[in-house]
């Protein structure tokens, strides 16, 4: 018999420390995937965000370093320049990209730095408690927007995809989700370019990942997911917004 | 009069609010209280405690390290916080969830399936009352009166059908307490 | 044949593979793990089409697919 | 008003919205979380403004723009988040901004981890930022007194035109405690305190022709310029110094045999142990400080009665507040050490057993 | 005699500090224009950034504060938030704005503070010697750029007016330049009604400047601006990007 | 080599360069840019990478990734700056990372001004940022000295992994003075010394299978391990304590009647009012600490020889290390402070005339 | 008849006006100011068409025009 | 042996580069030196002035507060340093940009119409190499081969057109320095 399935090599045998049913699982498998198909487990590292994901240096099977929130792209700069021969990738959530990572994501994709960034949105706070994030919807209700996010008073969802797209440096903008096997598979190509792009030295690669977070939504992981479809994706479209490699601008 | 307390147990089974109840009620009895949880990672899962400190004077550490009183509901909790029970203590411990309990012969031991009780009184959700009812009947630490009054404001604004299951749970966790 | 197995020190029961499963073939186990969850578990390995529905959903990598 | 049992990062901010904070500015940050979410949940209430900041970084800048504005502002964090705030916070003080900032301190360095701790005594009294400037630091050991202290530290605040930062910790914030809060400001007195400032804050200028032309800043290119600023900052800070320092004696008296100093959640063990000894016997006496800046030299000085033969500092980081000890103590007594760190809380038998080895 | 033309009001008698010829000076004079015609002046409030235009609290006669670098928008929204009844702008430079700053003024913007941000863009660091700004163009020689801006390495100029314009929130968003008589009076045109829009509680109103900074670009003040239109403005076009009141998205 | 006349700005950075160092992240502020754009024009041309980063935040956190892979790395800023770096630096100390970081300090607080000063010593010496850590610290006196601590920065941060700083000021970035290199190293040696730290740092893993798993990180979640990390850190900072304490004594005998200490610019005009007095027969002496973490407190004490009647010390900033003497006297001997500040630079007169009130 | 005023205290000579006068009545006075800047003056006032354009460049807001 | 300068003037008249150039010729006649400039606010215009020390032996502060020569090339120069220059010093004068003077008796003073003089040479850019010049003739501080030949190897590399007229203004600046 043969294994047609099974725990990558570039994941270790600790278990997830997430939710049950929380995503971060599956965006870590695609990456994990992806670095071994690319045959680069041993010239790639990745950098931790503050945020749920905070342990996956302990997750990946290769070098890690965790960054303070929001400074993971400062970081993997900081990395890459000074080992052009590593290959780099950022985990983010949206608290980390979108809040307080603002500034050094933009200039890092700005700059075309030559790592991927792997942005998991799941529209809120997951690790602190279910705070609002910048990603949270209209009128959700979060531990700090407790009557519902008021646009007019707390902002709207930002958008970072077609925020990097105004950039000319970043080579790739996808964004992707995880809310059925089909989504996954479809993710699963993206992250997979992305590592391939990385591979190449094409230059910043951008996938958004669309998730859940089934404890601070206060729903079961199932209903997590058609939640986030019926909620999310209208407003978060998962789309191709650049792709030099295939010609997207 | 000073009583140092430990609930320890799973995430979901509600050992803060055990502490809670407990801690507010012996406030207005007119004790000096402390109620200090243990808070987990920045994320879910894993065990939860609480230590409780209820005295007739100012309560200077709320640090629980020798307890009169240990609610153990589930077996990590009771071996992890057995061993720091004083000698003449007391441990509650749930059957359901303790198949080990614990060796020591210096302390007495209420032992109880709570879990199974708790079903049978309508839902698992209720093994926190259920604990609070054992707590004073064992140790009259604070008034069936106080507690019932407290959870009638509570679930008045909450929730008022689960009122009844609550009171229910006090109670049989009180006869539990007094048989022992 | 195929053969679809979960590791229950991975398994936290979050059911996404039971809804995955196009041959409705996963189910809860009876028994439960060191970390207190029912695990999944095929109870029909026969009935398998290895068509990694499973293993794509689970996100904890509990899963493995033998054929 | 009758007590409530409450946690200390519910209970302060509750009690700062009484004392008629009515703006807050925050980022989410374990374990203060509460602390923002009481907020978020209570502003709304009473017309307050609360804004989720997109850092911390933004937050002070935020209460910096606020407190300017002569309005009752607040922000609050943990460890890391307080680092980031540096900057701002020397800014405040430059500018003489009344802006109120809790530190709900954890375990570090870098992320560490999210466990009590007192490591950012030195951050907090010393300038954790640049330049010469001094916060007024408090330092609670009690839900009632952290609550309480926010009051003082709004007031402290716009009496000195400085900013005011309560230095708790994680026990703290988690816990809970009976508290009775103080009568909350009406509306009217909230207006009126506002009013207070207006002879040097940003607002409307109702004179109409006679217009004023207020600056909130903290340059000054000239260096005699800034010279003059920075020695006027500092004859403020002496009076404050004369004002204002706050310490609690503990057993203080002529039998002591040792001299304990320890602030905040240390000093709540430290009295476990104090106790202790007291029926064994053994006579131990405390010296809590509770400003850490203006620091209680003086009282620790005074504590040395002749029976002393041990001064013991005892506090949850790797020995900070120790070098305030030995300048107080000034060579007059050995000066011993003991902290757990990590975010671990020694216990009352582990101080017990410290101070016996003295004896 | 009439004086038809003169300092206006809101300009303290306090000569600017700016080089000569430096454009600082004429963006000053349109903001205080704007405000003296609204009759805002008592209720007015500006925040100074870091940069050449640090001083500008000494130079507009109403209530001022000086911010940290970067940070204006934060100020202004402290302030806004706490005296609804003042109306407030901030005077930012594009280091000010585009680098260090960032993440504030893109949260300010998403929130749709009520505030008015006028940004000066002189491609430069001008206070601190002539660095490279997120806005220099490619090539351009500064002193952090000595061999030239490479966008590979230290990437693009950034255009902010179009990555603020794929934000929900602003109200009105525009790029003017001051490179003669004529841009000027457009200029004056944007900055009126963003000080118009701010009066009316509107929204948040960005104008973009397009300035020169004959010090560090080594050039006379004329030269300085045919430079700009040669070299600035095909890159930085002049637009408006949104203006709700007019109906323009 | 012979001497070059040269900025200490520039000499700093030349002498990192030439100490292997071949990847700097920065942000303009002055008085420190002729550092960056130094770095800007010679970097490209040994094959190193200069960016120009987004912010002081954003540079902090390069170093800390550049850092982490193994190489040698330096940032610089000047006081504002510095404190935005203070949780990127917290991190560096918790992850244990070889980061060098250059401070030219300007007055304070807050914009300040843009003159030397010396009141970042707080913030150097003792935490600047949250948790229990250190920075080791040099604090150079010329411009030949400030050059020269660049390499042993960069040696001591890799020899300890812990972050350094070194605490400069305006002067004596902007100041020439004949500057005598130390060789280059060359291309290989700056391979191997990175090669030196594979076995933690983040790298190829050019073993195939043996695969490694580096991790650079400052978290750790279980306060028991997190306390054994940190009592680790400061078996670290005894053995730094130990081995690299430096200070400069001058003119320190037995008839001294005054001892001076004083710390870089400061120092060296105090010398000049030392020599000054010598003439006049009247002895005294100065202790220029150069490390400010570890502290001389040794030096300062054996220093105190019978004669002395007064401890003088003198910074420009409002009493900063004052402290740290205060802790080394113990006592012994009253302690005087003055200083100046604003960025105002003490004369050799005023100096003089200070310690004439002494005699 | 319009008049074109410039005020020495705060001009820079930065010439701007001279370049933007469509009558080409501005130049630079032979006096220099305190800041040792040779200002702007205008030197056939009645020519001056009060078109305001070098008002409008001028950097300093050095100018008064009057009708 | 031990010489303090200080060389003031508007931003432009190239002060600093005065300083440098004696600073760099007495560091290769084997002197200790130091040089300090004033660094204005972070933006342009106003003046400049920079503080030179050379000496025998190791120089404690670089700071001149009692000059032994000043080089003022305008009036504001020579009202802010003028009084701090040492009785018996030295203070050399451009007249041109100095209407006022000075009022000392108790110093040396060099008077000359530096400006137009530099203006007759062809440039007021050279400006700082006559005053170079006057120092050198004046106090001999450094020797005019030194001068040469850093000037010579400074505008190789910039602009070999210049070295004439530069070499040109230090001679006749030490024919003035000379004279008096
Ligand atoms: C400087 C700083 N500020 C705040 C925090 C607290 N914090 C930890 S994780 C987090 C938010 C995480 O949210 P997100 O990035 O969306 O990740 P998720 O947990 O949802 O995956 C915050 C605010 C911190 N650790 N450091
Ligand atoms: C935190 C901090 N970093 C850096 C500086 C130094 N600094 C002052 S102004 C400036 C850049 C100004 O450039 P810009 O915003 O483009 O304004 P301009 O001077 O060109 O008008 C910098 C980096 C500072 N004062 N504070
Ligand atoms: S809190 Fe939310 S994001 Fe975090 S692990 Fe749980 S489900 Fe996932
Ligand atoms: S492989 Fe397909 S058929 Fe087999 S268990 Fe998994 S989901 Fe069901
Ligand atoms: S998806 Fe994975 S974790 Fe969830 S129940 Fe199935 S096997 Fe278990
Ligand atoms: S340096 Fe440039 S931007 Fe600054 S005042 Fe001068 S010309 Fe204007
Ligand atoms: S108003 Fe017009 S015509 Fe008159 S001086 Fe000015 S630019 Fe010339
Ligand atoms: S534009 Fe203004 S500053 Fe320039 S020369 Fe004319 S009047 Fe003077
Ligand atoms: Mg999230
Ligand atoms: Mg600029």
């Amino acid at each position: 018999m043969e294994t047609i399935a099974s725990r990558p090599l570039s994941l270790t045998k600790t278990p997830f420390h997430y939710c049950p049913g929380c995503l971060h699982g599956v965006a870590h498998r695609l990456i994990a995937e992806a670095v071994d198909e690319n045959g680069l487990r041993n010239v790639m590292t990745g950098i931790a965000p503050v945020g749920c994901s905070v342990f996956a240096y302990k997750f990946f099977d290769f070098d890690m370093a965790e960054a303070a929130h929001g400074r993971a792209p400062a970081v993997a700069t900081g990395i890459k320049r000074a080992r052009p021969e590593m290959h780099v990738f950022t985990y983010q959530g949206d608290g980390d990209l979108a809040a307080i990572g603002t500034a050094e994501i933009i200039h890092a994709a700005n700059r075309g730095e030559h790592i991927s960034v792997f942005f998991v949105n799941n529209a809120i706070y997951g690790m602190t408690g279910g705070q609002m994030a910048p990603t949270t919807l209209p009128e959700m209700k979060t531990t700090t927007s407790p009557y519902g996010r008021k646009v007019d008073d707390m902002g709207h969802p930002i958008r970072m995809c077609e925020l990097m797209a105004t950039l000319v440096a970043p080579y790739y903008i996808e964004r992707v989700s995880l809310l059925s096997p089909a989504d996954i598979i479809k993710a699963k190509k993206a992250v997979a370019k992305a590592i391939k792009y990385n591979k190449e030295e094409r230059g910043f690669t951008f996938v958004e990942i669309i998730s859940t977070c089934p404890t601070n939504w206060g729903i079961d992981p199932i209903k997590a997911r058609d939640w986030a479809k019926d909620n999310m994706l209208p407003f978060f479209k998962p789309n191709c917004f650049r792709d030099r490699g295939e010609g997207v601008e | 009069m000073k009583k140092e307390m430990i609930c320890a147990g799973f995430g979901g089974q509600g050992v803060l609010t055990i502490g809670k109840f407990i801690a507010q009620a012996a406030m207005q009895e007119g004790k000096e209280v402390s109620w200090l949880p243990s808070y987990g990672p920045e994320m879910r899962g894993g065990t939860a405690n609480v230590s409780v400190v209820v005295s007739d004077t100012t309560i200077a550490s709320p640090i629980v390290s020798q307890a009169d009183i240990l609610v153990a509901l589930n077996q990590p909790s009771l071996d992890k916080f057995g061993p720091n029970v004083r000698p003449g203590g007391l441990i509650i411990i749930n059957t359901d969830m303790c198949p080990h309990g614990i060796k020591r012969e210096d302390v007495v031991k209420i032992n109880a399936p709570m879990s199974e009780i708790a079903k049978e009184l309508g839902s698992l959700r209720v093994l926190n009352m259920l604990a609070i009812g054992v707590i004073i009947g064992t140790t009259g630490m604070v008034s069936y009166e106080t507690i019932e009054e407290d959870l009638e404001s509570f679930l008045q604004a909450k929730n008022p059908d689960l009122l009844e299951q609550n009171i229910a749970a006090v109670k049989r966790g009180i006869m539990i307490g007094n048989s022992k | 044949m195929p053969r679809m197995t979960v590791d229950p020190t991975y398994c936290k029961g979050c059911g996404l593979c039971i809804a995955a499963c196009p041959k409705k073939i996963i189910r809860f186990s009876d028994n439960i793990n060191a970390k207190g969850y029912h695990y999944a578990e095929c109870f029909n390995q026969d009935s398998c089409i290895a068509c990694k529905m499973c293993y794509v959903t689970c996100p904890d990598v509990a899963i493995t697919i033998e054929k | 008003m009758s007590k409530v049992l409450m946690k200390g990062n519910e209970a302060v901010a509750e009690a700062a919205i009484r004392a008629g904070c009515r703006l807050y500015f925050a980022y989410p940050i374990t374990p203060q979380s509460e602390l923002i979410e009481y907020m978020a949940k209570m502003m709304p209430k009473v017309g307050g403004t609360f804004i989720q900041a997109e850092s911390e970084v933004a937050a002070i800048n935020m209460v910096y723009g606020a407190a300017g504005a002569g309005k009752r502002v607040m922000t609050s964090s943990s460890s890391p988040g307080i680092s980031l705030k540096m900057e701002g916070i020397s800014y405040c003080a430059g500018a003489q901004l009344p802006a109120v900032i809790v530190n709900v301190q954890r375990g570090g360095p870098g992320l560490g981890d999210i466990q009590p701790a007192q490591a950012d005594y030195f951050q907090a009294t010393k300038g954790g930022g640049h330049g010469d400037y001094r916060l007024i630091v408090l330092a609670p050991s009690t839900v009632q007194e952290f609550a309480d202290m926010a009051a003082d530290a709004l007031d402290l605040a716009y009496k000195y035109r400085n900013p005011v930062m309560i230095l708790s910790d994680g026990m703290l914030g988690q816990m809970m405690e009976p508290v009775e809060f103080r009568p909350a400001k009406t509306e009217e007195e909230v207006q009126e305190l506002a009013k207070q400032h207006e002879n040097w804050c940003i607002c409307p200028n109702e004179d109409g022709v006679n217009r004023h032309h207020h600056e909130i800043n903290s340059l000054e290119i000239d260096p005699l310029v800034l010279e003059k600023h920075v020695n006027n900052l500092f004859v403020k800070y002496a009076e404050i110094e004369q004002h204002e320092v706050r310490c609690e004696e503990y057993n203080i008296n002529g039998d002591n045999e040792i001299l304990c100093v320890a602030f905040g959640t240390a000093s709540r063990i430290v009295k476990s142990a104090i106790n202790d000894l007291k029926t064994e016997g053994k006579s131990v006496g405390l010296i809590r400080p509770i400003t850490l800046w203006p620091y209680p030299y003086e009282c620790v000085a005074r504590a040395l009665h002749k029976n002393v033969r041990q001064v013991y500092v005892f506090e949850l980081n790797k020995g900070q507040m120790l070098d305030d000890v030995k300048i107080a103590v000034a060579g007059r007594c050995d000066v011993k050490f003991w902290g757990k760190v990590g975010g671990i809380i020694f216990t009352p038998g582990e101080i017990k057993e410290k101070l016996l080895e003295c004896f």
